[in-house]
Formats: structure tokens, sequence, C-alpha cells
């Protein structure tokens, strides 16, 4: 770590007013008005790559807001938080969307939801809140209370689609057969070309991460957070008790370690047999889909008989988790992973007889390896485009450290291989699996002191299905936390849609939509309305039915 | 009597002229087409009596008495009405009726901005020119009356004079047919040295000489090909065409590039008899190349009347496939049913083509627009005209049981039977037109009548009566000539046999065996009468109205939705780009040579008034007609 | 002549009944059984437009009357061009060149739904409506060329003759099998589904179609698949037929006839529908470059044909 | 492989999926179905309310008819079996019962009688898990137990006053 901080003075120097080394990462606190030169300095000096804008109400610690812009240094293995405060009269700082694509979103959610002004930024649109919430009204302040439902009103932000007159317009979603979760993407076509499109998120709002703040205590938010998304919950629920374990300097007993990453990798395994169907269904070809998921069955039993549930395991807590495996649980393991890597093999090797899949899957849905840095892809998208980017190698949690496995890259940029990295990620994850069960250490799976200091900050990255999913943690009183932000992989990777779908032919943009394989509700965890109706949206425990039904 | 009937439409159309020499601006309108209407009503009741009186009454013929220069010199010109010219009048007269009805209605949105009483005069003329065209039995009346309607045809393509985009094309239009004729003059210039009298009864049996025969095949093809806008000789309609006012470029498209064909049938067939096979092949090929590409290029249009006029380049492709490749069987009983199916499309291409340009003139009429970018979801607004276009449109793609089937039916069916290999690949390539030609309607209708319109339509509603009148006219008779399609094509055969002197024995087994398809498109006519009834009875009254499914979006879907008719189809034209290449050798190595000089004129002439034209264009006449009554004094 | 017409009728209403069964046949023995899927019991299709039909009908605002009267008159038509099949190998209609009307029936059939579709105003039944009409053009050339081959060969258009008058050379061969291909890109079954494909353009032409409408729509679509489907029997596998049966006595020969050609015809379409389950779906360029590269059959079917074999 | 490798692989592996409703579905041990009260056992100590995430359970007190409600409402559990964990008694099983869809809500309603404070009257806890304390604390001091915790701390405080007015 200490490198890491020297490396820091040496690029920033005297910048920074103060520096303070957190597990997995170090956090700098420098002035507002430096803010723009620090940034460049990461990512031109330090090779940086952005990953979420956090903006705290901190005014109950230190009377101020705060903004926190994390960015990734991979090779060094760490975070780097950079905070600035702002003044609580009114809070506002310079953009630096301007330096990172990646931060438009993050930057536009701050305004929303804090209102800290973002100055000089190329997008200033509502991003989150609904067309019709009420203007000077910010959820995430603290003086608004988790169940106020404030009454829709005309006056307040309104979303104002941006198009140019010649361009003729196809609505895609909020409710569309692709889409199973509601979005709306407006592509912009020229014959059976998309020349653009105009993304409207975020109509999927639970708030959860108010509902954590405010409501729910250290060891229930697991539950909740496994609910942000309906396929990969457990990372979710991973990501928050390591980032509360990182505050807190809590020592988690190696076996919960290994049965977390169990657990993890048979999420993995079952989320992209998943995708797999899903992309074949996309393409028309639902023998594929089928078979997908006739394979994808097995691993979900798997997944019952470690954890006792299909979905939303629920076996996690702060400091370990709650549910052992026995001998021969681990024995039906091997015995089904065995059979279900053979299927998926005669699966994998028969899908590339079928041409017509093949040749739309190559080409199409371009992501050059610049783009991919600059808005901080993740996941199978980065690496599809040549990025080498996976938490699990970059910054290692949980059991990764002790067992070896390879990430698949690939430079097509396309979505040929995007597929193709999650074809492979699956065999790596079977073998992952293996080695961990090999390994398992005895021993307890629950730490015995789960004592949490107060106003401590907590960050910590887990890498789901689809990318690096992130949370953030700074502890509060009364077993409740202070603030909790949550960024799923998603969030980085639909803005890069823009990208991707520009020049696409139409036939293509529901792959491309699909290859990121976004998670909406993972993304649109936040606030308390739901943009379309206006009307409350009660938390959906079933998402995995709704996804399922496809 | 007879005399009188030949001549009674000449009379009355002198009537119209007078009207619209004496009365002013828009109270000449009226009077004038309201004669010519009569007039066409005239003529069709002649050509029904001619074609219907049997065969052994000689044909009818009359003197015309027409003073010409100094009073001294006296010329009398014969007109006869024999079967062939008969037909095309009764096709001249039931496009005349339409167009003049419509235009009761129409012209009156030029007034004020044009001369009306200029319209009129011009348009009577015009209509007089034809019909001396195919009534003339001199070769000096028939270059005149020729000369005649090129002008007039001029007149009214430039009828709007401010816009620049019409003079261009009349021009255009004007030097090209002067190009054309001039082949015609000349062609008939050597006819007439070589038999020595004006008159076409002198031309009848003249034996040739191989060679000459070739020269006048070559004369003729090319003279003629122009006027009728054949491929490579066709790019002066499309921009022509759709300049006019609708219900003109209806007369222009749907029939006066017919005079053409009637030309060369007069000509090359009736009277001279030149062999018949190489002629029949030359104009089969380009027959069908025409309408493959008059076809593919009326795929792409964005123009709606641009889009018709491509389509009467491709129908007439049709048309003179039909009757090359009958000439090419010529002895063969199927030769006679392909050439009648030939003037049969005529008939048809005369009735839907007009029907068409009527129905884009009352849209233009209402909405002002014929951009099929913007126009849009106007079926709601104007029922009528909804109904009427798209019945053109289904019997232009030659789907039954509407007229333009029948006579596709028959080109197709005579081709393809006929054993002859590049007649049944003409054949198969013709069932490939039509499909194109299906679908390029259905762009059409989905972007005027159908789909998401780009301007508001606000207190848009149905034409005028006059124009309604003239529309469901037109429609009805695509009903018609298509369920009792072998009524116009006992005529067609008749007419045919009468330019052959062939029997109708053996045809007359095919209208026995038509009896089956008879039966079988009244059973369709049920079928879909039904089915309309019973889904307008029933099935509306249990219909609820909802807003259109805009994917739960709040606000209502932006203005701009769809597709925009430019990019329809663009992935064909990129995958079967062969037949738009072909567009593209055609210009690079026939049309732009010939074009360039047309338009170095246009671009020197620009500058000045159109009247300039006028006056090269009268001068130009009275030259022709000069040599010709020298001519005819020396001789 | 009058029993002849009857029993046409009566011909015609059979085969109007099983189209749906055939259907539901398709789903359940052979899509679900490849995807290894329990699948919807036979009767299903059936099933489905009993709903269908019980249910209300919503007509967007934006639609005209067309709307309406498409899909019936779609209908309608595809049930009209069923009575041109010889069924018998004989049909009392027959008459010289039906084959020709046979498909400018077809054209006028999905002209009209794609019409009645456009008429709705949604923007992706016009994006679909001008995929469907791209692979019309391609697939009529490629219809064209082989019945070219067929009128050379047979010299005659009359789907009785042809079916009963048995021509076996390299070129005929060559075109029958250009009409399976062309029935299975008529069939509207992936890879060719690109006009209604439901992940891309949300069943595109069909999009705000509901209730009765969608049910005629949908029977109008079977009808033509079938249609397609047993005009490759009655061309390509009639003449053989007509061998087999010409031993038979006349009283039973027509209705062996009748039942040898269901039979082939079932069996074709579900052929037809096995290849689509293992096939995924073109995107438009591809599907057009396809039609386009087979069209070298019809082609060389047709100068053999005009070479004499 | 060809295209028919998928023929060949859906006759191999037959038809997979169930006719559910009317097949019955193994799901493997231990996995999480609906929580069993066993009203029995219940103490009504209120800690499987607190851990309960989504308020499936509930703890009121009926004061006027002096009894203890420990509500539970299906709908709203997801299965986490926190309960069971934290039960000190063990009154909760967690059962494989999946198949909860029922026309009425279903609940759970265990009720147990509390006890009066002997010196204010004001009801504090249920008798049983006042039981359930005396046997873990055993011979304590039995005069306190039935006092309510205020009147507790009162007494002990007042204990350490002399009637004089000075502390002890």
């Amino acid at each position: 770590m200490v490198d890491v901080v020297k490396l820091l003075y040496d690029v920033l120097g005297v910048r920074i007013l103060r520096h303070e080394v957190i597990k997995g990462g170090v956090i700098i606190d420098v002035k507002p008005e430096d803010l723009g030169d620090v940034v460049r300095g990461i990512t031109e000096g330090l090779g940086g790559i952005y990953t979420v804008v956090v903006g705290v109400d901190a005014r109950g610690i230190d009377g101020k807001y705060h903004n926190i812009y994390v960015f990734s240094l991979d090779n060094l293995k760490t975070y780097i938080l950079i905070r600035v405060r702002l003044s609580p009269e009114d809070p506002k700082v310079e953009s630096i969307t301007p330096i990172v694509k990646g931060a438009n979103w993050g930057e536009r959610e701050v305004k929303d939801l804090l209102g800290i002004n973002v100055l000089g930024h190329p997008d200033p649109r509502t991003l989150i809140l609904p067309d019709d919430w009420p203007s000077n009204t910010y959820p995430l302040r603290k003086e608004f209370n988790y169940y106020v439902r404030p009454k829709p009103s005309n006056l307040g932000s309104s979303y104002v689609p941006k198009r140019s007159e010649e361009v003729v317009a196809l609505p895609y979603g909020p409710y569309h057969p692709l889409l199973h979760e509601p979005e709306y993407f407006e592509l912009h076509i020229k014959g059976e070309t998309v020349v653009d499109v105009e993304y409207r998120g975020f109509h999927v709002h639970r708030g959860i991460e108010k509902l954590g703040e405010s409501r729910l205590t250290y060891n229930q938010i697991p539950f909740v957070a496994e609910r942000i998304c309906g396929i990969c919950g457990f990372v979710h629920s991973v990501c928050y008790c390591q980032a509360v374990e990182n505050a807190a300097g809590i020592e988690v007993p190696e076996r919960a370690l290994y049965i977390r990453s169990l657990v993890l990798e048979v999420e993995r395994i079952h989320s992209h047999l998943l995708w797999l169907g899903v992309a074949c269904h996309v393409l028309g070809f639902d023998t594929g889909f089928m078979h997908a998921w006739r394979i994808r069955e097995p691993v979900m039993y798997l997944a019952e008989l470690l954890t006792g549930s299909r979905k939303t395991y629920g076996i996690n807590l702060v400091g370990g988790v709650r549910r052992d495996v026995n001998k021969d649980s681990i024995e039906k393991v091997v015995k089904i992973l065995k059979n279900v890597k053979e299927e998926y093999d005669y699966f994998v090797r028969s899908l590339t007889s079928v041409k017509e899949v093949i040749k739309r899957l190559e080409g199409s849905g371009i992501l050059p390896k610049s783009e991919a840095i600059s808005y901080g892809v993740l996941g199978p998208v980065a690496r599809g485009s040549g990025l080498k980017r996976d938490v699990r190698i970059d910054h290692p949690y949980a059991a990764y450290k002790d067992v070896s496995f390879k990430v698949p890259i690939y430079s097509g940029c396309d979505n040929m291989s995007r597929l193709m990295i999650r074809v492979e990620e699956v065999y790596e994850s079977i073998s992952i699996i293996d080695q961990l069960i090999d390994k398992l250490p005895s021993g307890p799976i629950m730490s015995e002191d789960v004592e949490v200091p107060e106003f401590k900050e907590g960050f910590s990255g887990v890498e789901a299905p689809r990318g690096e999913d992130v949370h953030y943690v700074i502890t509060g009183r009364f077993s409740k936390v202070y603030r909790w932000k949550v960024r799923a992989p998603s969030y980085n990777n639909i803005p890069a849609l823009k990208v991707m779908l520009h020049e696409c032919p139409l036939s293509d943009a529901p792959l491309t939509i699909a290859s990121i394989d976004p998670c909406f509700s993972c993304t649109d965890r936040l606030v308390v309305v739901d943009v379309v109706s206006g009307k409350k949206f009660k938390v959906d425990f079933r998402t995995l039915a709704r996804r399922g039904r496809l | 009597m007879i005399t009188s009937d030949v001549l009674l439409p000449i009379y009355l159309l002198i009537i119209g002229l007078i009207f619209a020499l004496i009365l002013r601006d828009s109270k000449a309108l009226d009077p004038a087409l309201f004669i010519s209407s009569v007039a066409s009503v005239t003529m069709i009741l002649l050509a029904i009596q001619t074609l219907t009186s049997d065969l052994t009454i000689p044909k009818i013929t009359t003197e015309l008495q027409i003073l010409l220069g100094t009073s001294n010199l006296l010329k009398t010109f014969t007109l006869s009405l024999d079967e062939l010219s008969a037909f095309f009048i009764l096709t001249l007269g039931i496009v005349g009726l339409a167009s003049s009805i419509y235009g009761i209605a129409y012209i009156k949105r030029y007034l004020g901005v044009e001369s009306l009483s200029f319209y009129s005069l011009a348009y009577t003329l015009f209509l007089l020119s034809m019909y001396l065209v195919l009534v003339s039995n001199d070769v000096v009346l028939f270059i005149i009356s020729w000369e005649l309607m090129a002008i007039t045809a001029f007149f009214l393509i430039a009828f709007e004079r401010t816009s620049e985009v019409a003079r261009r094309a009349a021009l255009k239009y004007l030097l090209m047919s002067y190009s054309g004729s001039g082949l015609i003059i000349m062609s008939l210039l050597i006819l007439y040295l070589l038999s020595g009298s004006t008159s076409f009864t002198s031309l009848k049996g003249l034996n040739l000489d191989v060679t000459t025969q070739y020269l006048l095949m070559l004369l003729f093809t090319v003279g003629f090909g122009i006027k009728a806008a054949l491929v490579p000789m066709h790019n002066w309609l499309p921009d022509a065409h759709p300049e006019a006012p609708s219900n003109v470029s209806a007369l222009l498209s749907g029939f006066m590039i017919k005079t053409a064909v009637y030309g060369i049938l007069r000509f090359t067939v009736s009277l001279l008899r030149l062999n018949y096979y190489v002629l029949g092949f030359v104009l089969a090929s380009l027959g069908i190349i025409s309408a493959i590409y008059g076809t593919s290029m009326a795929l792409l249009q964005t123009d709606s009347k641009k889009l018709m006029a491509y389509h009467s380049v491709g129908q007439i492709g049709y048309i003179f496939l039909g009757i090359g490749g009958g000439l090419m069987l010529y002895p063969n009983t199927l030769g006679i049913i392909a050439v009648s199916a030939g003037l049969f499309h005529v008939l048809n291409h005369a009735v839907f083509k007009s029907l068409l340009f009527l129905t884009a003139g009352s849209v233009i009429y209402r909405v002002g627009s014929r951009d099929l970018n913007i126009l849009g979801g106007l079926a709601r607004y104007m029922p009528i005209t909804f109904i009427s276009g798209s019945i053109a449109s289904l019997s232009i793609s030659g789907i039954p049981p509407l007229n333009g089937f029948a006579s596709k039916w028959l080109i197709i069916l005579s081709l393809l039977l006929s054993n002859h290999p590049i007649l049944v690949i003409y054949a198969s390539l013709a069932i490939f037109v039509s499909a194109l030609t299906a679908s390029s309607f259905v762009k059409y209708l989905s972007r005027t009548y159908l789909s998401n319109p780009i301007k508001s339509l606000s207190n848009i509603r149905d034409v005028p009566l006059p124009m309604i009148i003239a529309q469901l006219f037109l429609s009805f008779l695509c009903v018609l000539l298509g369920v009792f399609f072998y009524v116009p094509l006992n005529l067609t055969l008749r007419t045919v046999s009468n330019i052959f002197i062939a029997d109708l024995t053996s045809v007359n087994i095919l209208i026995t065996k038509v009896f089956n398809i008879l039966t079988f498109l009244m059973l369709l006519l049920v079928m879909i009468i039904i089915s309309l009834v019973v889904s307008i009875y029933t099935l509306r009254r249990r219909a609820r109205v909802v807003p259109l499914w805009t994917f739960g979006t709040r606000d209502s879907l932006p203005t701009k939705l769809g597709l925009s008719a430019t990019s329809y189809y663009t992935e064909f034209e990129h995958t079967y780009s062969f037949s738009y290449k072909f567009r593209l050798y055609v210009y690079r190595f026939i049309i732009d040579p010939l074009t360039s000089k047309f338009m170095k004129f246009v671009r020197t002439y620009d500058s000045v008034d159109t009247y300039l034209y006028v006056m090269l264009v009268v001068v130009d006449i009275f030259l022709t007609v000069l040599v010709l009554i020298v001519l005819t004094m020396v001789v | 002549m009058i029993g002849q017409y009857l029993s046409l009728v009566i011909m015609v209403l059979i085969i109007t009944v099983l189209i749906p069964v055939l259907d539901g046949i398709e789903r359940k023995f052979i899509r679900a059984r490849i995807q290894s899927r329990v699948g919807p019991p036979i009767l299903q299709t059936y099933y489905d437009l009993i709903k269908l039909f019980r249910k209300e009908l919503l007509v967007p605002s934006t639609a005209s009357k067309l709307f309406i009267i498409a899909p019936m008159l779609s209908f309608s038509t595809s049930v009209a061009a069923l009575f041109i099949i010889p069924y018998t190998l004989s049909n009392p209609l027959s008459f010289e060149g039906d084959l020709i009307l046979f498909i400018y029936l077809l054209i006028f059939s999905s002209i009209t739904a794609l019409l009645g579709g456009l008429s709705s105003g949604n923007p992706f039944a016009e994006v679909s409506s001008s995929r469907e009409l791209s692979l019309l053009m391609a697939s009529e050339l490629l219809l064209g060329l082989s019945i070219a081959v067929i009128a050379l060969k047979h010299s005659s258009l009359s789907l009785s003759k042809i079916s009963s008058t048995p021509v076996i050379t390299p070129s005929t061969v060559l075109a029958y099998i250009t009409l399976l291909y062309y029935a299975f890109i008529k069939s509207a079954r992936t890879p060719y589904d690109i006009a209604e494909a439901e992940p891309e353009i949300a069943s595109g032409y069909l999009i705000e179609y509901s209730g009765p409408l969608l049910a005629f729509a949908i029977l109008g679509n079977l009808v033509r698949r079938y249609l397609t489907t047993s005009f490759f029997v009655i061309v390509s596998l009639g003449p053989l037929i007509s061998l087999i049966t010409s031993v038979i006595p006349t009283p039973i020969k027509g209705l062996t006839n009748y039942v040898l050609i269901l039979i082939l015809s079932m069996l074709t379409y579900l052929v037809l529908g096995t290849a689509s389950v293992i096939h995924g779906r073109y995107r438009v360029i591809h599907a057009l470059d396809s039609v386009k590269k087979y069209t070298c059959i019809p082609i060389i079917a047709l100068t053999l044909a005009i070479v004499g074999l | 492989m060809s295209r028919l490798s998928w023929i060949k692989k859906a006759l191999e592996v037959g038809v997979v999926t169930r006719k559910y409703p009317f097949e019955h579905v193994e799901i493997p041990e231990g996995s999480r179905g609906l929580p069993e009260f066993d009203s029995s056992k219940c103490i009504g100590c209120s800690a499987c309310a607190n851990v309960c995430t989504p308020d499936a359970i509930r703890v009121i007190d009926d004061l006027n008819e002096g009894v203890r409600r420990v509500e539970y409402f299906v709908g709203r559990c997801i299965f986490c079996g926190r309960c069971a964990e934290v039960c000190p008694v063990s009154a909760i099983k967690i059962t494989k019962e999946f198949e909860l869809a029922y026309k009425d809500e279903v609940k759970f309603i265990i009720e147990l009688k509390l006890v009066k404070c002997s010196n204010c009257g004001k009801s504090f806890t249920t008798t049983r898990h006042l039981n359930y304390v005396l046997g873990k604390v055993g011979e304590g001091i039995p005069e306190l137990i039935t006092l309510c915790p205020d009147c507790r701390r009162k007494l002990t405080i007042n204990s350490f006053i002399t009637p004089g007015g000075g502390i002890v």
C-alpha cells in the first residue's frame, strides 16, 4: 500500500490535502478546484480507470457534502477514492465528464439525488428522477424520509429527449419483447441501420439504498442487497458484507471465504448459461435457448443444494456465512458439475454449427478499446474489447487468491468476442469450483466479534458475471449504515451501448443490447418513484420468475 | 352519317377551342373541359360502334379539307377509322373523359396563378391532336398532328411557368421528342418517296428490299421508342410527367406514350409488314429491359408521381414485351394472343395509370405535397381517394381479379407456353417484375395513405365531386375490365386479327378455356365481397378504439416515427444491385452522351423565358410542315 | 359436374380444418420434441384461435378501416387459392395458366396482410413490411425462373396437367428443388421469419392486431404456409403419384390421390418445420443474400431446359 | 458438428420439462421453505421479529385483552430462515414446503398471555417468557420477577435510600 501512497504523492504532490489508507484502497482529500487536475493525473499518470462517483450527505459527520470519485488502479491492485468536501449551502463542483466519459451518469445521479450541482456537464439532463419529480427535493439527503412520496409536479426537472429533425426514430421499450425489464431505447435508424440511440432508464427504482440507510440493520441489509439483482444477487450481498467487514476490520474465517467464492462461481455459471440462452433466443434460435436452459437447470439445483434456495441464497452475514457445506453435498456438486461440463461442451460445439447465428455475432456491436477505457466498461464487455479487467485478479477478495484460473481476453470488440468470453468463463468457473472444493479448509464459518465502529469507510468490489460490482459503505450509529452506495456493472456498461449500436444493423440491435447482459434492476436500484407512472414501485421478490419467463 | 361520326369529336373539340379562345380566364375552363369530356364520350361510342360492327362493313373513311398557307393551294386529307385506331380511340376516350372531368375541379387550384384559358386551349388542342393522330390516313396530316401533340404536350408540361424544374423538364421532353419525330418524319419521307403518295392506303403492300426494311425498322423503333419512352430513350419521361398538372400527366402517361404503340403497329406491322421476327425480337428485348429497369428504378423513388412515371416506363415495357413476343411467334396462335394481350394491356394501363395519377393529384390538391417522405396517414381523411388509389395500385401489381392481372396473365401465359427459350426467359423475368411493382406500390400506399404522417394532418377532407367521379369511374373500370376481361379481349383479338389478317378460329379455343378462370374470378370476387361485408358489419361493431401501442412511453412518440420512404428496400437494393448497376452503365454509355447536348441547350436558354423556347419550337414546326407541303406539291 | 364442384368444396373444407391441427402437430412433435419440452397439446392452435375469437377487438386510433378488413381479406383470398390446387390431380376449376393465377393470389394474400399491418400506423409494421417485400421480390425471381423451366418441360401451365404428366429430367428436378426452397422461404419460419422477428421488431406487421383480427391473420399465414408446401408437392411429387395410382381403378383413384397428396404435403410441411427448428434467424441482408445465392439453381435448371435436358 | 447434432441430442435427452402442478418436483434436502411455528414452545420474546428483514413476523401487544400476538404473514416472507436461527427455544422450524399460493392471506398467529406488573399493573411480558427467564436465572430474586422493568428500577433505587433520606 505504502508505495501506492508514495506514487500518488509523486504524481499529485501538494494537491493531496490528506490521505487515509483503507483496506483495498486509498482515500485522498483534494480541494474541489483541484479535482480536474487530480483526475487527469490519476487517469493519465497512473492509468486509473473510472469506477464510480459517490455522493454523501456527510453533514452528520463534518457538516459538508462529500463527492467521492473512485478510480481503479488495476495494475497496482488498489482503488483510489478522491474525496472533495463541498459547502452545505450550495454544493457545486466542476464536472469531470469531459475528462472521463464514464462519469456522465455518476455525476448526474449525484445531481439528482443530493442536489450537488455539477458545473460544465455536457449533458445535464435528469437521469434518475422521474420527469414530474418536484424540484429541490433530493431523496438521498438525510432530511428526506424514506417513506415520503412527494406529489408529482410538472414544475419539476423534466427529461427532454434529444432528437434531430431529419432522423427517423423507432421506440425500443419500455415494454418490448426483447427487454425483460422496462427500459426505453430510442433507435434512430436510416434504412436498416441504427445511426444513433437515446437511452432513458431508471424505470425500476426501489429506493433500496435509502432503505438500507434508514430502516435496516447491518445484518438485514444482505438480504435486501441480494434482491437488487435477480440473477447475480449473491454478488451484491457478498460485496456489501465485504465493504462492512473492510470498514470494521473484521477478519472473516477462511472457510466462509471459500464458501462465498464457491457460491459466487455457481452463480456465475448459471448466469452465463442463462445469458447464452437469451442470446440464442434473440438470434431466433430457440432450440439453443431451450437447451442452454436445460443445462442450466442442474446448476440451479446445485445452488439450492448449497444454499437452500434456487435464487437469493441468503447465506451471507457481516463476518461470514450462515450455512456450511457438508460432505455428501460436496460429492453431489462434483458429480453434477462433471455432467454439466459434458453437456455444456456438446452445446457449445453444436452451436458453432449454426452458421447464421455465428454470422450475426461476428462484427456486430463494435466497441473499440479506446472507447471501452474511456467509458470504464466492465466484465465481459471490457474483456471483449481487449481490456484485461477482472476484480478477482485486480482486487483479490474471498478465496480467489488461493485458486489459479485464466481470464479469457478477446480483442474482437464485437458480440462474438463477448459471447466467447462468457463461454470460456463457464469452463473456468467449473475448474475454480473444483479447486475450491479440493482446498476447502475446516473451521468456523462465522467470526466471533462483529463489532462495527461508527463513521468508518469501507469499499469493496466483486466480479459479478456482468463485471465489477462495487459497494461503498460508511458505518453509522445504532448498528445501521450511514451511507450505502451500490454500483452495479451494467451502470457503467449501458452508456457504452451508444458506441456499440452506432452503424449496427437494426436486426442486431437487440443482440447488441443483450450482449452487455444488461441488468436494469441492478442499475436502477435507486430512487423512490417509478418514472413512467409516478406511482410507488413495490420491491420485486420474484425478479427471477420475471426473467425466467423471458 | 358515318362521316360525321368520325368528324364529330373534331367538331366538338374545335368548339371547345373556340370557347377557350373567346372566353376569359376561369370562365373558359368549364365549357372547354365539359365539351372535351363530351367529345371523349363520343369517341368511346364511336370506337365501340366500330369495334362491335361486324367485319364486313368497310372501313370508315372521310375527307377533311384544310386550308393551308395561301388560299389557292388546297389540300385534302383522308381520315380513316379501322379497328386499330378504333381501339386506341376507345382508350383515348376513357382517359380523356376521366381527366377532363377531373380537371374541372383540379385546375381550379391554379386559379390566379396560371392562365386557365391558356390551359383549356392547350388541353383541348392536345386531345384534338391525339385524336387526329389516330384517325389520320395521310402521312402529312399524321406528321402535323403528331407535332401538334408534341407541342401542346410541351405547353401542358410547362404549365407551371414559375417552376424552373417544370420548364427544364418540358424542354428536355420537347427536344427529345423532336429528335424522335425527326426520325419518324425522315422514315415517312422515305416511304413517301418510295410510294409517291401521302395516303396510308398507298403504303399498304408496298414491297421493300431488305436494307430499306431494316432501315425503316430502325428509324421507326427509335423514333417511336423515344415517344414511348423505351429504355434507353426513356429519360425524358420521369422528369416530364410528374411536372404536368396531375390530370394532364394522367393523359400523358395514360395515353400519349401509347400513340407510339399505335404508330409502330400502324406502320411497321399493319402497313409495311416488315420482318416480324426481327422487329418482334427488338421490341420484346427493349420491352423487358424497360420493364425491369423502369420498375426497379420506381422502387427507389420518394416522389409519388415520379414513382408512377417510372412505372409507366415499366408498363410500356410490358406492352412491348407482349406485342414483340407476339410478333416473334407470329403465325402461331399464341402470337396472336400475345399481341392482343399487349393491346389489352394498353387499355388497362391507360385505365389504372391515369387513375394512379389522378389519386396522386388529389393528394397534391389537398395536402400540397407529393414527397413520400413527409406524406402518410391520409386513408382516414380521404377514404375514396384511398380506395381508388389502392385499387389502381393492386391492379398495376397484377392482382386478380383486377384488370392489370388479366393482361399480365395473358402476356406471361402466352409467352411461357410458347416453348421459345428467349421468350420464356423474358416471361419469367416479367413475373419478377410484377413482384417489384407490387412492392413499390405497397410503399406508395403505405407512405401516402397508411403509415404515420410526418406532417400533422388537420382539417383535410376528401376531394370535390368531379374528381371523385373521375376516380370512381376509373376504379370501376379497373374491376369491370378485370372480372369480365374477355369482352375487351375479344375486341383486341378482333383488332389484332384485322392487323394480321389472321383467322380467330384457333384463338377461340382460348376463349372457351377462359370459362373456368371466369368462374374462379367470380368465386374470388364473391369471397372478397363476403369478407369485406363481414369484417365491416360484424367485426367493426366489436371494435374498441385504443391509442397506438407506443411501447409504454409516457409522452407520445416522437413526431418522425417509422421508416422514411427513402429507406424502404435499401437491403434489397444493396443485394440486388446488379439491376441498378445496369442503370449506371446505361447512363454512362447511352443516355449521358445523348442528354448532355440537350442539357447544353437547356443551360443556354435557361436564363431566357419559356416563350423563347416556344418561338424556337413554332419556327421548327413551320419549317417541317413547309417542307412537307413543298414535297407534296412537287410530286 | 355439380358433383365435382361439391367434392372440391368438401376437400378444401377438410384441408382448411386440418391446417391448424397440422400446426399443432408441428408444435408438439417437432418443435417441442427437438427442444426437449413437453410442448402444447395438438389442438393448441385451435384453442388459441378460439380464445382469440372470444377476445375483444382493439383498433388503434391511427388505423384506417383497412386495418379491420385486411386480415379476413387475406385469409379468404388464401382460401380461394386453395381451390386452384388439383387435389385429385384433376380439378374441375382447372384451366390453362392457373399456376400463374395461383402465384398472383399468393402475392395478393400476403400483400393484403401487410397493408393491414401498415394501416395501423405502427413503425414496426413498416419495417417488417419492407423486410417481407424485399424477401418476396427476391423469392419471386427464384420462382419465376423455375416456373419457366416447368413451362418449357411440360409445355403447359395448368396445375392439373402438370401434376398428371410425369417429366423427370435434370432441369425439372432442379426446378422442383427450387420450389421446395421457395416453400421454405415463404413459410415465414426461421430463418426466414425476418418480417415477424419477435425480439427485434415485436412480430412486425401483426403488432397492433388482437382478438379475432389476429386470429384471421394467423389463419391466413398458416393457410399460405400450407399452400406453398402443397404447391411444391403437387408440381413435383404429383406426377409420381399419378404414376403410382395409374393402376388403381377409377372410382377410388381420386380418393387415393387426394389422401396421398394430403399425407405428402403434411410430411413436407413437417420436414420444413424440422429444418426451421435447427436454424437461427437470418439478418435481413443475409436472408436476401442466401436467396440470391440459391437463385443460381433455377438459372442452371433453365439453361439445362433450354439445352433440352 | 452439423446442425443435426441438435436433433441427436434432443432424441437422446428426451423430454426434460415436467407437467409441474400434476407432477411432484423433488427439491434438495435443507432448502428453505415455509417456517413452522410451534405455538406450544413460543415464549414471545420477539427475537424473530427483530431479525426479520421484510417484517413478515410482527409482535403486537393487545393490552386490553392482555395478550401478546406473534403474527406471521407468508406474503412478505423471504424464507431466509433467520427467525429459526435466533429463536432461543427453537419454536420455529424451516420446512421444505414451497407451494404457498392460497386464496386468503396465510397468517400464523400465536397468542400468549401477558403478565401484569404486580406493582403498577402495566403488562410487560408474557408468562412463558417470565418462566423461561426464571429457568435461566434459577434461584434469583423472585419478588422482582413480577415487576415491570421501570418498577424494578425504581425499587432498586429506593432500596438504596434510607427512610431518613440519607444513602446507605
